[in-house]
């Protein structure tokens, strides 16, 4: 059973739950989203962090998702998501664009307990008449003529994310990756796959705590080797070029798709990996 | 022989150096933007003095609050200079990275807009870079705004376009409208009319692009690809024929 | 000449100054403090965040102080902060009342380029009324009625803390003391003072980096050996609890605050140290 | 013999434990607190899952986000209990720690309302304390308001004191008025009313707060100083008669 606690993490998100994934560079969690597709999850209504990769693209293309708040789909050097490209065209999600710093600040706002947080920029931009949930307003501390963005607070049902470690209290280490603590403060709950568990308190080791997310954000923990793969983890291992080229060839159509399926989500990843 | 690439990444390079444009103490680069990201080695190795914050380094990138602390840095101000692309650029210097047909891209989806939106209005001076120089892309105006090129009196902006560079040519921005500024080889003033979508200004006589100078050319194969390798391995290749096991035993 | 680089330092403060101050258990530049007192520096308006301790009663102590804001003025378990008790009764400084998450708050609005961000709670205190520059509006995204504080971004012209170390590009390592970050980014311009200088690039160092800050925020660093004394570093060094009884008891009276100044200010802090 | 503050401590762990509140899953507690600190350790130490989060320790402080966290833990929601106190508290549970006299404490200055004007109103349940109880304390009106006890109809609160302990009493609070709830050992319910400077409910048989049983003091003594000795150390010399040194050594 190579999968089973990965799999138990996945059975915590439930069908139509919003889920805050990060993007490609930043400690996405691969194995967690095959566990989901395992699954066979449904309605997810995705928010990229702020812009999606090889999970969302993955997830839409087996008919988990049915929406996606991002910034943008992108498998980087490996070019645009095909099954994100091909769902939009087809019209079976709906993509709800927002701009980085929107979902950043949306995100914020939700860590402080405040229900909106203003945005300089934006404006003139057509994602403004498209996203009703934005407000314009006049800068109440402007004496002349200042309208500016308000953002509502986003607060994700849940946040799925992978870290380095885990100690016994649940505190996870992420590095520099401080992102992904904004997402566990914004989000309902945080669900984490980490490389390894370790002893001791990692927030009473001065060196390691300033990279630590505190255990009393993080709902699950499940161990997952390599669960970031494809993509890499900060110094441990690097991003696999070579799998993702295959992704973004065999995705390119239905039956490619469920080709990359059978071989990677429904067997164990990790041995293919 | 001279890559196109190369002649691209020292036009860019020089635009940085525009003496009269506002300074360039602190440039960010996106990620997948080898070109931008290698002008802006090239400024640095030619022994101007300038930060650079290369966005998606693989290793010891420049942040440490996380992918919000680029746009933190350029709502405080403090980034000089950074580049944007799009799907379609019109002559309004308007870029839509979203999609065509009908929102939010039925016809045609791209990526999406990144940062943009912001990014485009926070930053003091923007060189937005397009490899492909078509009707397609460069177009009168586009489907749909991801970011504005202008904004209208009252809204807080710092700056806009200072230029569009594209495989075929270097168009200036005033604020209003374009300008062919110099042509890339093999190109004239017709053949870039032709393949430009967007009304743009034009002086009687267009001077060539320059080429990279000997000294340039060797920093550009030399120190500024030692620098690529990790976050551009196939650029690297492509361009300098250079990977990156030699790179990092260089 | 023990003080040259700190006075130094110092001198970079001018007159009139808005300077944000690390409360007294998180880094807080001791050492420059007393540098400000040496240069007879005046008009400072010191910013607390989110509190004030040892650094910002010296220097109201010494006359270098205008005005400040803050959330409260202390000397944690040595009791209250007494030249800025006295102060308050004879008149001589103004004091801005604030409440430590407007201040937090008000940094981060700067930090992202916001001109203001709402606050919960807060309404019904007399703070309020107090302070011109928050306004009270209807939030927006609200049905019913439902008022929310504003505050409008703080940038202080200096902010000035103590770090572990810094690399010759000039990124400091502040460990778990991540406001300090907050101050850095909010602040025209942040003056540092390091136990020691440390070769190589600390942002390339993954277990380094998330507690370090980026240089393109500090605009001058000092060596400074136990720089924050009396109050303590990290794992380095603990709060001098005896120095910091010794203060409380001497700046009870103008003689006593006198007293101090000469022993342990206008002479080598760091010999009695 | 047992000590004033462990009865104090112990009392605080009864409310905290009050099965009619709330759930105190989370406890934060603020600088220079040491009764609060060590009631919610002897809870903890009972057995009970509280998760403690408590500021200002020299070392291994649960926050990486800096001081900021603990506020934007409480926006969150995740905060279940937070102790206050007040230079003046009144009758209202209103607290002041400004001033007395004109505005900003020309009378009587304080250190100032650190978080408490967010606190109170951010957290579901808020526990008082001041050792102190006399009519300079406990006022009819405080002079200022740092924090108010309660909010208009409209304003987003989470909740508000629970109950306000002294060195004679515990108080109960129902959202509008005290009711005194247990007298400590040599107070009356005449010695109470003379140094309240407050009006408050009382009903006519007031019962003795209780004594901590000896397994609380079990507690107390040992495992709870502990605890304590690292962040407070003069309060585990003065009530238990325990320095770091040994501390450490157990």
């Amino acid at each position: 059973m190579p999968h089973r606690e990965i799999d138990q993490l996945a059975a915590r998100i439930p069908d139509g739950a919003s889920l805050a994934l990060p993007p490609d560079n930043s400690l996405s969690p691969g194995a967690l989203a095959r566990a989901l597709v395992r699954r066979g999850a449904r309605g997810l209504r995705l928010i990229g962090v702020p812009v999606s990769g090889y999970a969302t693209d993955l997830l839409i293309g087996a008919g988990c998702v049915a929406s996606v708040m991002t910034s943008a789909v992108t498998l980087g050097e490996a070019g645009t998501a095909p099954r994100f490209t091909a769902a939009v065209k087809a019209g079976t999600i709906e993509v709800i664009d927002a701009t980085c710093p929107a979902i950043h600040t949306a995100l914020q706002a939700a860590e402080k307990g405040a229900p909106f947080m203003p945005l300089r920029g934006v404006l003139g931009s057509d994602l403004v008449a498209h996203r009703p949930d934005w407000k314009v307003i006049q800068n109440p501390f402007a004496d002349g003529s200042d309208p500016i963005l308000l953002v509502p607070a986003l607060q994700p049902d849940f946040a799925a994310f992978h870290a380095v470690c885990a100690d016994s209290q649940g505190n996870i280490y992420v590095g520099r990756r401080r992102e992904l603590a904004t997402i566990a403060h914004a989000a309902k709950c945080s669900l984490v796959t980490v490389e390894r568990m370790v002893p001791g308190n990692l927030l009473e080791d001065e060196l390691m705590a300033p990279g630590c997310i505190n255990g009393v954000y993080i709902d699950s923990v499940a161990v997952a080797e390599r669960g970031t793969w494809p993509v890499g983890l900060l110094d441990e291992y690097p991003l696999d070029a070579a799998h993702f080229r295959e992704y973004a060839t065999l995705a390119r159509t239905d039956a490619g798709f469920a080709t990359y399926l059978e071989r990677f989500v429904h067997i164990d990843a990790r041995v293919a990996a | 022989m001279i890559a196109p690439q190369e002649r691209l990444i020292a036009a860019i390079a020089r635009l940085i150096l525009d003496p009269t444009a506002p300074p360039a103490r602190h440039i960010a680069v996106g990620a997948a933007s080898p070109i931008p990201a290698a002008a802006c080695w090239l400024v640095k190795k030619l022994g101007h003095p300038v930060r650079l914050s290369l966005l998606h380094r693989p290793s010891g990138n420049p942040f440490t609050e996380g992918t919000r602390e680029l746009f933190d840095l350029a709502g405080q101000g403090r980034i000089d200079l950074f580049f944007l692309g799009g799907a379609q650029i019109d002559g309004a210097a308007n870029l839509n990275m979203i999609g065509t047909g009908a929102w939010p891209g039925t016809t045609a989806r791209f990526p999406g807009s990144f940062g943009s939106a912001f990014m485009y209005m926070m930053t003091p001076r923007t060189i937005l870079f397009r490899e492909e120089h078509t009707p397609r892309v460069l177009v009168d105006k586009v489907d749909c705004i991801s970011a504005p090129g202008t904004s209208e009196q009252g809204v807080f902006r710092r700056g806009t376009a200072q230029a569009l560079v594209t495989g075929r040519c270097v168009f200036h921005f005033d604020g209003t409208r374009f300008t062919l500024a110099s042509l890339h080889p093999g190109e004239t003033a017709e053949s870039v009319r032709a393949a430009t979508g967007f009304e743009y200004a034009a002086p009687a006589e267009i001077p060539a692009t320059p080429d990279p100078t000997e000294a340039e050319l060797a920093l550009l194969r030399g120190p500024v690809c030692d620098e690529m390798l990790e976050t551009y391995p196939e650029f690297c290749q492509r361009v300098w024929q250079r990977s990156s096991f030699e790179g990092q035993a260089a």
